[in-house]
C-alpha cells in the first residue's frame, strides 16, 4: 500500500570563512588590445557559474556586453588570489572585488579619455558600447580600442586591482558570542513523498523550493543550483552511505554508492526570493550551499507525515523505514 | 596486437591496437576524442557514452575489438563550432550545463533518443538519460533542453518537408 | 587474471573452434557489461577472450508456431522493443526494461545474463516461470536442458568449458488467460541491482481458478530460484486478495528460513510480500 | 525585474559552448610528449606502523622512479588548517588509503604492475572508529596529543531556567552518515617543468593559490617557482580543497625532469579526498504552549577521521547554526571535532550546517505535533525576521525574507484544511 506525506524544513546559512578569519578576494581589470576588457581572478569555476556571474557583474559596471569581457582564472601566474571557491562566497566576495576594481578601472579609463580628448576634466564622461563620450557633447568621444592603441604606443598599461574583505568577527571562546558570518542566506523547501508500506521504498513526488538570494544575478543558473542542491539533498536523505566498517569504505564505487538518477527526482517548483543585501554586489548573496540544506529534513518530516515513523539516522533506507513501520508506525 | 577498422564521426580508421584495449581508451588516447569521459569505469555513470550503430553504449564497458567494422559517433561528431546541433544549442540556452563532465554523454543519449522518438514525453526523456549520472544539475534543465530541442527538430523537419 | 589473447568470432562454428583450442582458458565476450567489470578487477576466469558480439545467427527473436526462441545474443533492448513480447509475455518484457540503463540494455544479452549467474539477474526469473530451455552446443554434441537445472547447488553452472549456450526457447502460450508478471525492488529507479525480484506465470480459469502457476524469485538465494512450495500452495485455488495475502506470508516464511543469519534477512522477509503481490497483479508498465 | 543591463538576466554561460562540444580540457584530457605515468600505493590498514621494500619494484622495466618519504625535497606535510597530513607516510599510517609510495613509469599499466611488487609489512596497532570512544583518555591516539581537535561553545541566557518555563520538551539523538561528493570527474593531474625552471602543476582544485603555497612548502621551493593551472573542474562540492596528487606529481616532474601524469580511478578517488563529517547530535528543545521556543541545548560530536582538514570550521559552523533559524533566548551548544581512524572528513556542501537541520528541523515538527499546531505555524512563530538576534548575539539587520519563503511554499504544498494539524 502506498501512503503519501508532506513535510517542510527551513534553514539559514552564514556564508564566508567566518570567525574573523580574513576573507579577502582580489580582482584585476585590464584594458587589452582591441579594446577588450579582461578580469583576472583566482576564483575557480567548479561548475557553479562563477566565470559567468563575475563577467556579468564586471560588464554591468562598464555597460558593456559580456562577450567583450575575457574572464581569466585558470593560471596562478596571471591571477591574484581570490580565495577558495567554497563557503558560497565567490559571487559575494569576488563579485564585490570585481565590482570595486571595475569602478576604479572606470575612473582610470575616464582619465585616459580626458587626455585623449583634450579635456580639462573628466566630469561628464560616460561610457556605453565600448565608447567613452562627453554627456553634454556626445560627438566628443573615443573608443576603448583607440585608448588601447594609444597606451600601446606609450608602452603603458591601463589596469586596476582592488580587494574586498567580508565582515566577520572572532567569537568569544567561552560564550561563542560574536558576528561569525555575514551575510546569511535563508530558504524553505517543501516535499511530498510516497512511501510503499510493504517495501519501505520512498519516492519524492513533489518539491517546492523558496530560496532567498538577495538579488538574482542569473535566474536560470540559480535554478540550476536549486535543482542540483535538491538532488544532492535527496541522495543524502535516502540513498547515500559509504558503508564504513572498521575504517573500510564498503561502497567505494558507483554501483554501490547510490546517487539519484533522472528517474528518482520530481519536477522541482522553484521560487527565487529577492530582498537585496546592501553589502552584496548589486545586492547578491551566496546560495551554492544553502540550496542543499533543507532537502533532507523536509523529506524526513514528510516520511513521518506519511507513515508515522521518525528516522533519526541517515540515510532513510527502505530497511529502516520498513522496520520502523513494523515496530511502531501508525500504519 | 591486432588490427581493427572502424568509422568514428564519419572518418575511417585502420589501427593496430593492444588486444585488450577498451573502446574508451582507443577513442581518448589513440584518436584524441577526449570529449568521451571516464567517470567510473563500470558502466554506471554514462559519462563515457558514445553512439555505436545508432545505439548508446558505455565505451568503458566495450573492448575496442567489439567496434571493429562499426560506426561510432562521439560528442566531437555532433555539431560544429559555428553550427551547433539543436540539442547543444538548447543545452546552452536552457541552463543545462554546469561542470560539463556529464554533458557529452547527455547530448549523445539525447540524440539517440530524438533520432528514434521525435516527440518524447518528459518521462521518456528522463528514461533516456537514466544511465547518465549528473551531480550538479539535478537533471531538470537537461530534460527541459531535450524537450525543447525535440520541438525545434520537429519544426525544422516539417519546414524541410514544405521545401521539398 | 590478465588477458592474453582477444579473438573475434563471426559464427558459432568459429566459437566452437576457439573453445576447442583453448578450453578452460576461454571467456566469451557478448555484451561485456559484466565481463569488462571483472577484467578491470582482474576477476575474469579465462585469459583468452572471444568477442562473439557479432555472431549474427545468435541475435534473433523468433516467434514460431509453438515456440519462441531468443538467440543468446538478444539484447535487453531487443526484448524491450518487441511488441509481441510486450503484449503476450509481459513479465519478460518488463524484466528486460528494468535492467540497468539504456546503455546497458543496448549491450547486455540474455545469454550473458544467464551465464554470469548473478543471483539478481533480472531476466532469469521470468524465463524460469516460462519454463525456458537452454540450447547448448559443443563440437561433439548438442544438449537441451531446462534453465532451472542450469544453476547447480555448489554454485557452478551446468555448462562445460567446450559448450556454448546459443539460444533460449520457451513454449508459446496461445491460451489467453495466461498472465506473466514481474516486479523488482531496487535502491533507485534506474541503474539498480535487484534487491528482490519476483516473476509469476499463471493460467487463470473461470472464477479465477489457478489452473497452473509457476513462481520464481531473484536475489533471494545463491541464484534465481523457482518457489515450488508457493506454487504448490496456490495451484487449483481461486485467486483472490485473501489467498494472495496468505501466499505472501508463506513466501515470507520461506525467505526467513533461506536467508536466516544473513543481515538482509529481516528486511527481505518482509519486503518480499509487497514485491510478490505486485508480481501476481500482472501489472504491465 | 530590474533596470540593469546584465544583472538579473539569463545570460549564457561563458564556458558553456566548449563544454557542450566536449572541447573543454579537464586534466585527464591533456597529453604531453615524453610523459610518464604515476600510480599511488595506499595503505590497506587503518592504523599501523609499516616497513616498505621497493627494491624489486624499482627493477621492473619501464619503472623510472618510485617516490617515498625519503625523496621529499621540502617538508613532508600538508593540510588546510593543521599540517597533519604527510605527503608520503614516513612510518605510520592512520587510515585506509594513506599514500605510502608513488610509482612513476612509462605507462599506466607498468606503474600498476610495479605497485604490486612493492612489499609492505604492517605492524597493526589498535584503532578507534567511534568518535565517542576516541574522545576518551585511554583511546588510541591518532596523532600525538588528544583526539579532540576542537570544542566550540555557545552560551546564551540560562537553559536550566529556560527549560523550567517550558510546557513541552523534546529530547532526541540523531546521527548523520559519512557521504562523498561523488563529483563526476575523478581526480587527475599533470606536472611538468618549463624552460625557465617554473614547475607547473595542472590539476582540478578549488583554491589554486593555496595549493601553490602547500606545494612550495613540500618541495622546498619559493612559491614563485610554482604555477598552478586549473583548466576545468568536473564538480567539486568541497572535495577538492585538500591536496590529493598535486605534490606527488610535482615531486615526480622535479626529480625526473619529465612530465608526470596521474589519473585516479573511481575507487581510488573514494579514498583520496575528504568526506562529509558524520555528526552525532543530542538535542533538547523546549517551547511554551503557544509553540514559542524558550530553550535549546545541543551536544554535537563530529567524526573527522584521520586528519583534521576543515574539522574546526565545520564543527564551528555546526555550533553556530545548531539552533536553526529561530530566535531562542536560552541556548547551550557544545560541538566537538574528534580524530578517529576513519577516512578523513573535510569540506562538503553546507560544511556542518547541512547535518544540523536533520536534527533541529525534526525537533520542530515533533514539538508542533505535541502542541497540536502545524509545522508551518511553529516556524512562523519563531523564525528570524529583520533585526532578529542569533544565538551568537548577531543582529540580522537586513535581507531576512524567511517568513516569506515559508508562506510561499506552505500555501502551495498544504491544502487549506491541512494547515491546522493534530
Amino acid at each position: 500500500m502506498k501512503k503519501r506525506g508532506k513535510g517542510i524544513a527551513v534553514s539559514f546559512y552564514g556564508t564566508g570563512y567566518g570567525n574573523g578569519f580574513p576573507d579577502v578576494s582580489t580582482a584585476t581589470i585590464r584594458l587589452e588590445d582591441e579594446g577588450k576588457i579582461s578580469i583576472s581572478v583566482g576564483a575557480t569555476e567548479v561548475g557553479q557559474g562563477a566565470k559567468t556571474v563575475l563577467s556579468q557583474i564586471g560588464s554591468e559596471v562598464l555597460g558593456i556586453e559580456i562577450e567583450d569581457i575575457v574572464l581569466i582564472n585558470e593560471d596562478t601566474s596571471k591571477t591574484p588570489d581570490s580565495g577558495t571557491a567554497a563557503a558560497s562566497r565567490q559571487t559575494y566576495n569576488t563579485g564585490n572585488a570585481v565590482k570595486i576594481a571595475m569602478e576604479s578601472f572606470r575612473k582610470k579609463l575616464f582619465e585616459e579619455s580626458k587626455e585623449l580628448l583634450g579635456l580639462n576634466t573628466s566630469i561628464g564622461l560616460e561610457t556605453k558600447n565600448k565608447e567613452v563620450y562627453l554627456k553634454m557633447f556626445p560627438q566628443k568621444k573615443t573608443t576603448f580600442k583607440e585608448i588601447a592603441q594609444k597606451l600601446k604606443k606609450q608602452k603603458r598599461r591601463l589596469e586596476a586591482t582592488e580587494s574586498f574583505t567580508a565582515q566577520t568577527t572572532e567569537m568569544d571562546p567561552e560564550t561563542g558570542q560574536g558576528a561569525p558570518y555575514w551575510p546569511y542566506t535563508f530558504n524553505c523547501y517543501g516535499v511530498e513523498v510516497e512511501v510503499d508500506t510493504e517495501t519501505g521504498k520512498v519516492d519524492i513526488i513533489r518539491a517546492l523550493c523558496a530560496q532567498d538570494v538577495g538579488r538574482a544575478m542569473n535566474p536560470t543558473m540559480i535554478e540550476g543550483q536549486i535543482d542540483g542542491g535538491f538532488a544532492m539533498g535527496a541522495g543524502y536523505a535516502l540513498f547515500e552511505d559509504l558503508g564504513l566498517k572498521e575504517g573500510r569504505i564498503k561502497n567505494n564505487k558507483f554501483s554501490k554508492y547510490i546517487i539519484p538518477t533522472a528517474l528518482d527526482l520530481p519536477e522541482i517548483e522553484k521560487f527565487i526570493i529577492e530582498d537585496p543585501e546592501s553589502t552584496g554586489p548589486f545586492g547578491a548573496k551566496g546560495i551554492g550551499e544553502p540550496v542543499m540544506i533543507p532537502v533532507a529534513p523536509a523529506i524526513l518530516n514528510a516520511i513521518y507525515n506519511a507513515v508515522g515513523v521518525r528516522i533519526l539516522e541517515l540515510p532513510a533506507t527502505p530497511e529502516k523505514i520498513l522496520q520502523a513501520i513494523k515496530s511502531y508506525g501508525k500504519v | 596486437m591486432i588490427n581493427i577498422k572502424l568509422n568514428v564521426n564519419g572518418k575511417d580508421y585502420d589501427l593496430e591496437i593492444e588486444e585488450d584495449l577498451r573502446l574508451i581508451d582507443l577513442l581518448r588516447d589513440r584518436l584524441g576524442f577526449t570529449g568521451t569521459k571516464e567517470g567510473c569505469g563500470e558502466g554506471e555513470c554514462g559519462a563515457c557514452t558514445v553512439i555505436l550503430e545508432g545505439k548508446t553504449v558505455n565505451s568503458c564497458l566495450l573492448l575496442a575489438i567489439q567496434a571493429h567494422g562499426k560506426e561510432i559517433t562521439t560528442i566531437e561528431g555532433i555539431g560544429k563550432e559555428d553550427d551547433l546541433h539543436p540539442i547543444q544549442e538548447s543545452f546552452l540556452e536552457n541552463g543545462a550545463v554546469q561542470c560539463g563532465y556529464c554533458i557529452p554523454g547527455m547530448v549523445l543519449s539525447a540524440k539517440a533518443l530524438l533520432d528514434k522518438n521525435k516527440n518524447p514525453t518528459r518521462k521518456d526523456i528522463r528514461e533516456a538519460i537514466s544511465g547518465n549520472l549528473c551531480r550538479c544539475t539535478g537533471y531538470e534543465k537537461i530534460v527541459d533542453s531535450i524537450e525543447k530541442a525535440s520541438k525545434i527538430l520537429q519544426q525544422r523537419g516539417s519546414e524541410s518537408h514544405e521545401q521539398l | 587474471m590478465g588477458v592474453t589473447r582477444v579473438l573475434k568470432a563471426y559464427s558459432i562454428e568459429e566459437i566452437l573452434d576457439v573453445m576447442e583450442k583453448y578450453g578452460e582458458k576461454v571467456e566469451l565476450l557478448a555484451g561485456g557489461t559484466d565481463l569488462l567489470v571483472d577484467i578491470r578487477a582482474g576477476k575474469n576466469k579465462g585469459s583468452v577472450i572471444i568477442d562473439i558480439s557479432d555472431v549474427k545467427e545468435m541475435k534473433k527473436i523468433e516467434i514460431g508456431e509453438d515456440d519462441i526462441v531468443l538467440g543468446a545474443l538478444t539484447t535487453f533492448t531487443d526484448i524491450a522493443e518487441n511488441d509481441y513480447l510486450k503484449e503476450n509475455v509481459t513479465g519478460l518484457w518488463k524484466a528486460a526494461k528494468s535492467v540497468g540503463s539504456p546503455q546497458i540494455r543496448n549491450m547486455g544479452t540474455v545469454g550473458g545474463n544467464i551465464c554470469n549467474g548473478s543471483p539478481a539477474a533480472d531476466i532469469v526469473p521470468p524465463l524460469l516461470v516460462l519454463d525456458a530451455k537452454l540450447n547448448i552446443k559443443s563440437r561433439s554434441k548438442q544438449r537441451k536442458i531446462k534453465l532451472k537445472e542450469f544453476y547447480m547447488e555448489n554454485g557452478s553452472r551446468n555448462l562445460r568449458s567446450d559448450e556454448l549456450l546459443y539460444s533460449i526457447s520457451f513454449t508459446k502460450s496461445r491460451d489467453k488467460n495466461i498472465r506473466i508478471g514481474f516486479e523488482k525492488l531496487g535502491l533507485r529507479n534506474a541503474l539498480a541491482i535487484s534487491r528482490i525480484s519476483c516473476s509469476v506465470y499463471a493460467i487463470i480459469g473461470e472464477n479465477n481458478r489457478i489452473e497452473n502457476i509457476r513462481i520464481a524469485s531473484g536475489a533471494l538465494g545463491k541464484y534465481p530460484l523457482r518457489e515450488y512450495a508457493l506454487e504448490k500452495f496456490l495451484k487449483d485455488k481461486n485467486l483472490n486478495d485473501g489467498l494472495i495475502e496468505e501466499a505472501a506470508e508463506i513466501f515470507s516464511h520461506e525467505v526467513k528460513q533461506r536467508l536466516s543469519g544473513r543481515s538482509s534477512c529481516p528486511y527481505k522477509k518482509e519486503a518480499v510480500k509487497g514485491i510478490f503481490k505486485k508480481a501476481i497483479s500482472f501489472e504491465g508498465e | 525585474m530590474n533596470n540593469y543591463k546584465n544583472i538579473g538576466k539569463n545570460l549564457l554561460r561563458v564556458d558553456g559552448k566548449q563544454k557542450v562540444m566536449g572541447k573543454t580540457k579537464y586534466p585527464q584530457d591533456i597529453y604531453m610528449d615524453d610523459m610518464l605515468y604515476g600510480a599511488t600505493l595506499r595503505s590497506t590498514e587503518p592504523h599501523a606502523y609499516f616497513k616498505i621494500d621497493i627494491s624489486e619494484a624499482e627493477k621492473l622495466d619501464g619503472v623510472v622512479k618510485i617516490l617515498t618519504h625519503r625523496d621529499i625535497t621540502g617538508e613532508n606535510r600538508h593540510g588546510v588548517l593543521f599540517k597533519d597530513h604527510e605527503v608520503l607516510c614516513k612510518e605510520k599510517v592512520r587510515r585506509i588509503g594513506d599514500p605510502i609510495a608513488f610509482v612513476i613509469a612509462e605507462s599506466p599499466k607498468k606503474a600498476k604492475e610495479a605497485k604490486k611488487l612493492i612489499k609492505i609489512q604492517y605492524e597493526k596497532i589498535s584503532a578507534v572508529f567511534d568518535p565517542k570512544e576516541a574522545m576518551k583518555e585511554n583511546a588510541p591516539k591518532i596523532h600525538d596529543d588528544s583526539n579532540i581537535v576542537y570544542h566550540y561553545k555557545c552560551r546564551k541566557g540560562n537553559v536550566e531556567k529556560g527549560f523550567k518555563k517550558c510546557d513541552v520538551i523534546v529530547e532526541r539523538e540523531y546521527k548523520t552518515s559519512m557521504v562523498d561528493h561523488a563529483f563526476l570527474q575523478p581526480e587527475s593531474g599533470l606536472s611538468y617543468m618549463e624552460e625557465d625552471g617554473t614547475l607547473v602543476i595542472c590539476a582540478a582544485t578549488q583554491y589554486p593559490h593555496f595549493d601553490q603555497i602547500e606545494i612550495a612548502d613540500a618541495l622546498g621551493l619559493p612559491k614563485e617557482r610554482i604555477k598552478i593551472i586549473n583548466p576545468a573542474v568536473g564538480g567539486a562540492f568541497g572535495g577538492r580543497e585538500d591536496i590529493t596528487m598535486q605534490i606527488h606529481i610535482g615531486l615526480g616532474a622535479l626529480l625526473t625532469g619529465r612530465p608526470v601524469k596521474v589519473c585516479y580511478d573511481r575507487e581510488e578517488s573514494f579514498y583520496a579526498h575528504s568526506k562529509r563529517h558524520p555528526l552525532y547530535m543530542k538535542y533538547k528543545t523546549g517551547a511554551d504552549r503557544t509553540g514559542k521556543l524558550i530553550a535549546l541545548e545541543a551536544e554535537i560530536i563530529g567524526d573527522t577521521g584521520a586528519y583534521a582538514s576543515w574539522a574546526v570550521n565545520v564543527l564551528r559552523k555546526s555550533g553556530v547554526h545548531a539552533t536553526g533559524p529561530y530566535e531562542i533566548d536560552n541556548v547551550k551548544i557544545d560541538s566537538y571535532a574528534v580524530y578517529t581512524n576513519n577516512p578523513f572528513c573535510g569540506a562538503m556542501r553546507g560544511f556542518g550546517a547541512t547535518q544540523i537541520p536533520v536534527a533541529c528541523e525534526q525537533q520542530m515538527d515533533i514539538i508542533a505535533e505535541k502542541l497540536g499546531i502545524s509545522p508551518v505555524e511553529i516556524r512562523l512563530r519563531n523564525c528570524f525576521r529583520k533585526n532578529s538576534v542569533t544565538a551568537t548575539g548577531q543582529v540580522l539587520v537586513e535581507s531576512v525574507p524567511l517568513d516569506k519563503c515559508i508562506r510561499i511554499v506552505s500555501k502551495r504544498l498544504f491544502a487549506e484544511s491541512e494547515m491546522v494539524w493534530g
